[in-house]
């Protein structure tokens, strides 16, 4: 894979390192559940640049397609890490699962698509009223626009139709069809959308400026057990968001991902660099906490509650220290300090 | 008019396996009664099959009324050895189903005459109404000939009809058929396979002795129609006839293959 | 909440007997009224299910041509799952409710189909001949004696097939609908409401065994001749 | 984009065949490893659901008081659908790969279940009082007399189920699975690349027309002497 | 010792039907051998699928052996008036099925013993390989036969077990069947069922005439045993008897219904 010089070094300077490490002590093994989307890139850049195994880890990944499963296979302890949106984790705490959030992934990417004629009149939040929209319930778009209509001053029950899809790809064609006016989709569907002729109502992102999306969730007592495995793993993560960040990096990065998800590399490459899909490893818990409020104002929760207590910012900022501590020049880790104490505290 | 020319047929049931008819040859004249008799699986029901039209010869042809004929039709009613009545059908339907395939007639009137038809044969009552399989054997035989009866056709094809009842009904069986055979101007063609050699001298014109799929001989009866079964069992021939035909089907013992 | 290596760290997924009859009270109704949307969908789905299942079956059987056609056209298309045909569902029917019987319909479709297909190739070829003497017109044959022949083995594919169109009863209700059992059972399962998960579970378990009953009466009725 | 009545207005889910052949060029030798991981899936979860659908399905015919158990369990728990039992075997069962197992296993097996009780239940008397008479032992009645005599019933349940195990390889495989057919046309699915779909589809039912093909010929086989 | 006892049974198939056996009270002996005769219907399969044990009596015991029996065993073999071959099973596994029941004998040994049984019925060469539906009905008939002898009970239990073969197998069948239980130290009881009146005097020692589900009569037959077929004809009672059973058996005709 295509590296920079200054990589290049590193990775040998801590290769060294991990390989001394490994005639001691085999790598930890670390279980990790991911959803199919671009979205999730962190990890697949981490593990295609190697910086799991410097940190001493062994991942595996495994593919749910649906959210809730995932959330159970992490409560049950299949599963030491996973990354399932936002919305549903929230609502399985609610239900009585138990896991720890903490670490980010991705945040916005999805938007509301209508046929061209339709797009215009759609763009005021309060123009749903009447309207018929198809939507995936519980993916954080859903969340998002419904908050956003709902903020406009409409009744979610009443005002407008909604209807349940399985899949953003039921909803497109239903918007197609002309049998609904909008369907709220995500990456990669927004791109899939207009390539069938759709315009983009809106990008959630308008709605409500940097939510979040996929957040990393741990099992409970896995990581009140082994807290550096948790640390070790996002120093990988912080490292992938680095390298990301380079866009000289882009090859390397195209390549990491359709390792994972074999999909056209432009739908990648305008996913991870287009601007709407946001991916960082921060736990970004003012937003977690931000969002939780939302759902309960559209009626997904019942109980205006604080949830700070699953929420972890420590193994983040540990991580984050450890890599300020080996490379303190760099410019990107402070970045993402100030960024940590906006966002976290 | 109801000819069966058998036309050199022969009939074998798989590649390797035996022919179960072999160059059969035989014209059955319009309104003759024949029967089939010989040993155990000497070919007697593939002989009758093949005049039902159920099984295509692998070679030769049966003609019918001069026509090549390679199905069945309502034009040849068959009573099987198994009797085949459809068990989904009370007895009554059984006979109800073949009159509807004869006659155009209000149900009423076809539905008295299958009550008439089994009353006939001896089922009466609530054996009409039940399934076939609620009735004993000799009974379900019965329904089977009532069933016959019922389609009318100008040929009878019959297979053991009367082998699963006691003497004194098949007696009665075998006067019904000959009093409805004798009272019909245009008499029906009837070919029976049966093993019991009184049963076919007393009711046949011709009796055909089959052995290993072919012709062993063909009797004929000399004794006058309007039989009577005392008379003709009286009679010098008949103990003659009965012996030949005796002799003729022991050739070889018990199934031919010993 | 206890943890074990057995799982019941995810102790919400198993709901106690009280929440579960304390949820049934509070949506009894909704529940019903899910239910009223159900059985309309599941009545159309399935009733062309066993009109097309079983004509089609009877005919693939019976008419060797179709059957060298559906056969392998069965191979191919009866393993897609329905969630795959979703979208061309909604493509090509005229309206969200017309997918949601087309999913039925499928699911339900094959076993009905297949179960046919094979009671009628197995007919004892004795009835088939007693049939053929009698000279029965095809029509007759298929009414009076092919379909009451098959008539076991068919009720073995509407029992299954009933079966199958309960279970697709979450996804057909997921395309555009907002009613029905299936739509409240679903939206439970993504929201992690174990608790309503299994009570709606129960709810249209307790249908589907008098639909069941009722099923099994029709087959001891139309069956009585084999006892 | 050819936009009319009919629905073609969403093309991109439907692939020209030139767009699946060039794919399926493309992908051969992935589908061909895919297919290598659904196959040892399928094969451990329908061997066991023929194991057990069989077996109990014999045993609930034959035995009133299993049957009395079984017959409403059947009505309540067949008609979940499996998607929703996935929480419960990744909680209860050890391994991602054992709930995938599972899956299968629970689709396969009702069906099979289903037509074995049907078949058993319908075997005619005549062979079991003939059976009776020669003494023979329960184990060599349900090996000798009764499996033989419902085999015809048992093979529609095992095509059906072997239909049904493959719809269920896309739910299956999406539990922490990283390959297989139902992997990678769920994948499609899920990114909307419906050329990969269709190609999933077809190649997979090509597989399941020689499977079938298999079972057709064991069936013919096995019941060589109804014919 | 293998002694049967109908004491005062009575069987009726279902709450509305009629008594298909009443009161039947009937002692058979050891080594003894027993004809039921009478018209279609009279209740003949029922009083021997009561001995077998198919059918529980709604009112009265089954006794066999000085032991209340309601259940069928290996103490009793039996050929059904419909054959009941599996037709799973080629013939000679068929037979072999029943060998295995009765011996624990290798395979080999066994296998011989079956194609020995099916050799003296005349069943032989490739009709023991081949599947009960391929062969003609009176064969299948024969291989039934075989199978009970392979099973070797004490008792046997016939239900018109030569209904479906020609005379001539039918004599050597019988022969075979007296040459099998006249050799044997502990003489066989058998049951049959039979329409064939001769039949049933030459083989039995006593007929038992059934109507209606009820004993009509019981007719001892006198002749000694080793009999010979043509000598016991010729003797001035086999008339009388004969006559006798026909009379018993006539005295309502058809079925009894008419
Ligand atoms: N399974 C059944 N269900 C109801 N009734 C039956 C059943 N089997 C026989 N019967 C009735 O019981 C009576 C006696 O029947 P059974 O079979 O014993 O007669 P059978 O003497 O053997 O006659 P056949 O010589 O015709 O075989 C008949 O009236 C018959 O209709
Ligand atoms: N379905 C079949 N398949 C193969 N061979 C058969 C079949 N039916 C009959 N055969 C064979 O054909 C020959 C003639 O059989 P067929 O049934 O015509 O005899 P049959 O004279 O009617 O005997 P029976 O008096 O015993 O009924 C026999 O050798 C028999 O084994
Ligand atoms: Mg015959
Ligand atoms: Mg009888």
């Amino acid at each position: 894979a295509g590296k920079t010089a200054t990589e290049t070094e590193q990775d040998t300077s801590s290769k060294e390192e991990v390989s001394a490490n490994t005639q001691e002590k085999a790598l930890t093994p670390v279980n990790v559940g991911y959803l199919p989307s671009t979205g999730h890139s962190l990890y697949f850049i981490a593990e295609g640049e190697g910086y799991f195994e410097e940190a001493g880890l062994d991942v595996s990944f495994s593919l749910f397609s649906n959210s809730g499963e995932g959330i159970n296979a992490v409560a049950a302890g299949q599963l030491d890490i996973g990354t399932f949106g936002t919305a549903a984790p929230l609502k399985f705490e609610e239900q009585g699962a138990e896991f720890v959030i903490f670490g980010g992934q991705m945040g916005e990417g999805a938007g509301i698509v209508a046929k061209p004629e339709n797009a215009e009149g759609l763009k005021d939040p309060a123009n749903f009223e009447g309207k018929k929209v198809a939507t995936v319930s519980l993916a954080t778009g859903d969340v998002v626009w419904r908050s956003a209509v709902h903020d406009a001053g409409l009744d979610l029950e009443n005002d407008l139709e909604i209807v349940e899809m399985q899949s953003a790809n039921d909803v497109i064609v239903a918007v197609n069809q002309g049998e609904v006016d909008a369907g709220v989709v995500w990456v990669p569907y927004v791109e899939k959308a207009k390539q069938e002729g759709l315009e983009i109502v809106a990008y959630t992102n308008e709605y409500m400026e940097d939510h979040v999306c996929g957040r990393i969730i741990a099992n409970t007592d896995k990581f009140k057990e082994e807290p550096e495995t948790y640390i070790a793993f996002m120093e990988a993560m912080i490292k992938a968001e680095r390298f990301l960040a380079d866009e000289n990096n882009k090859k390397a990065v195209l390549a990491d991902v359709v390792a994972f998800i074999d999909v056209d590399k432009e739908i990648i490459e305008k996913d991870l660099y287009d601007g709407y899909l946001v991916q960082s490893a921060d736990p970004d818990k003012n937003a977690i906490l931000a969002f939780r409020e939302k759902m309960v104002e559209i009626g997904y929760l019942a109980e205006d509650k604080d949830v700070s207590g699953i929420i972890d910012i420590e193994v983040y900022k540990s991580a984050l220290e450890n890599l300020k501590a080996e490379n303190p020049e760099d410019p990107f880790y402070q970045e993402l300090e100030e960024r940590y104490v906006e966002k976290n505290l | 008019m109801s000819t069966i020319l058998y036309d050199n047929v022969s009939v074998s049931y798989g590649t390797n396996e035996k022919t179960a008819l072999k160059n059969f040859n035989l014209q059955i004249n319009s309104g003759e009664i024949i029967s089939f008799i010989g040993s155990s699986g000497c070919g007697k029901s593939t002989a009758l099959n093949v005049a039902a039209g159920l099984l295509t010869p692998t070679n030769g042809e049966l003609v019918v009324d001069d026509l090549i004929t390679r199905s069945p039709g309502i034009d040849r009613g068959v009573v099987f050895q198994n009797y085949s009545l459809f068990p989904w059908m009370s007895n009554l339907d059984n006979v109800l189903f073949a009159l509807r395939q004869r006659y155009d007639l209000p149900n009423k009137t076809l539905q008295a005459k299958a009550a008439d038809l089994l009353d006939r044969v001896g089922i009466s009552g609530n054996f009409q109404k039940v399934y076939p399989s609620k009735i004993s054997g000799g009974m379900q035989q019965r329904v089977a000939i009532a069933r016959m009866f019922a389609l009318d056709s100008p040929i009878f094809l019959m297979d053991e009809p009367f082998a699963a009842v006691d003497e004194i009904t098949r007696k009665h069986l075998q006067s019904l058929l000959l009093d409805l055979w004798e009272k019909e101007e245009n008499r029906k063609t009837i070919v029976m396979v049966t093993h019991n050699i009184e049963e076919a001298i007393y009711l046949s014109d011709r009796v055909v002795v089959l052995h290993e799929g072919e012709i062993n001989s063909v009797v004929a009866i000399p004794f006058e129609r309007h039989r009577n079964r005392r008379e003709i069992e009286n009679k010098s021939e008949y103990l003659m006839i009965k012996n030949h035909l005796l002799q003729a089907i022991e050739e070889k013992i018990v199934g031919g293959e010993r | 909440m206890a943890t074990n290596r057995f799982g019941w760290a995810t102790g919400f997924i198993y709901p106690t007997p009280e929440a579960v009859i304390s949820q049934f009270t509070q949506d009894g109704k909704e529940l019903f009224h899910h239910l009223v949307s159900s059985v309309g969908l599941l009545a159309s789905g399935y009733s062309l299910a066993v009109l097309f299942g079983i004509s089609l079956g009877t005919l693939s059987a019976w008419y060797r041509r179709l059957g060298r056609i559906m056969n392998p056209a069965s191979s191919v298309l009866a393993p897609i799952p329905p969630i795959i045909l979703i979208p061309y569902a909604i493509a090509l029917l005229p309206s969200f409710r017309a997918s949601s019987i087309f999913i039925i319909f499928i699911g339900a479709f094959w076993p009905i189909f297949v179960a046919t297909l094979n009671g009628v190739a197995g007919i004892d070829r004795r009835y088939m001949d007693s049939a053929r003497t009698l000279g029965v017109s095809t029509f007759t044959l298929f009414r009076k004696i092919i379909f009451p022949a098959a008539l076991s083995s068919i009720f073995t594919g509407l029992t299954i097939g009933m079966t199958l169109s309960f279970i697709l009863l979450t996804s057909a209700e997921m395309i555009g609908a907002n009613a029905g059992v299936g739509f409240y059972i679903k939206l439970a399962t993504d929201f992690g409401n174990y608790t309503k998960v299994v009570t709606g579970i129960i709810f249209i378990g307790i249908f589907v065994t008098f639909v069941m009953i009722l099923l099994r009466r029709l087959e001891k009725h139309f069956l009585r001749w084999q006892r």
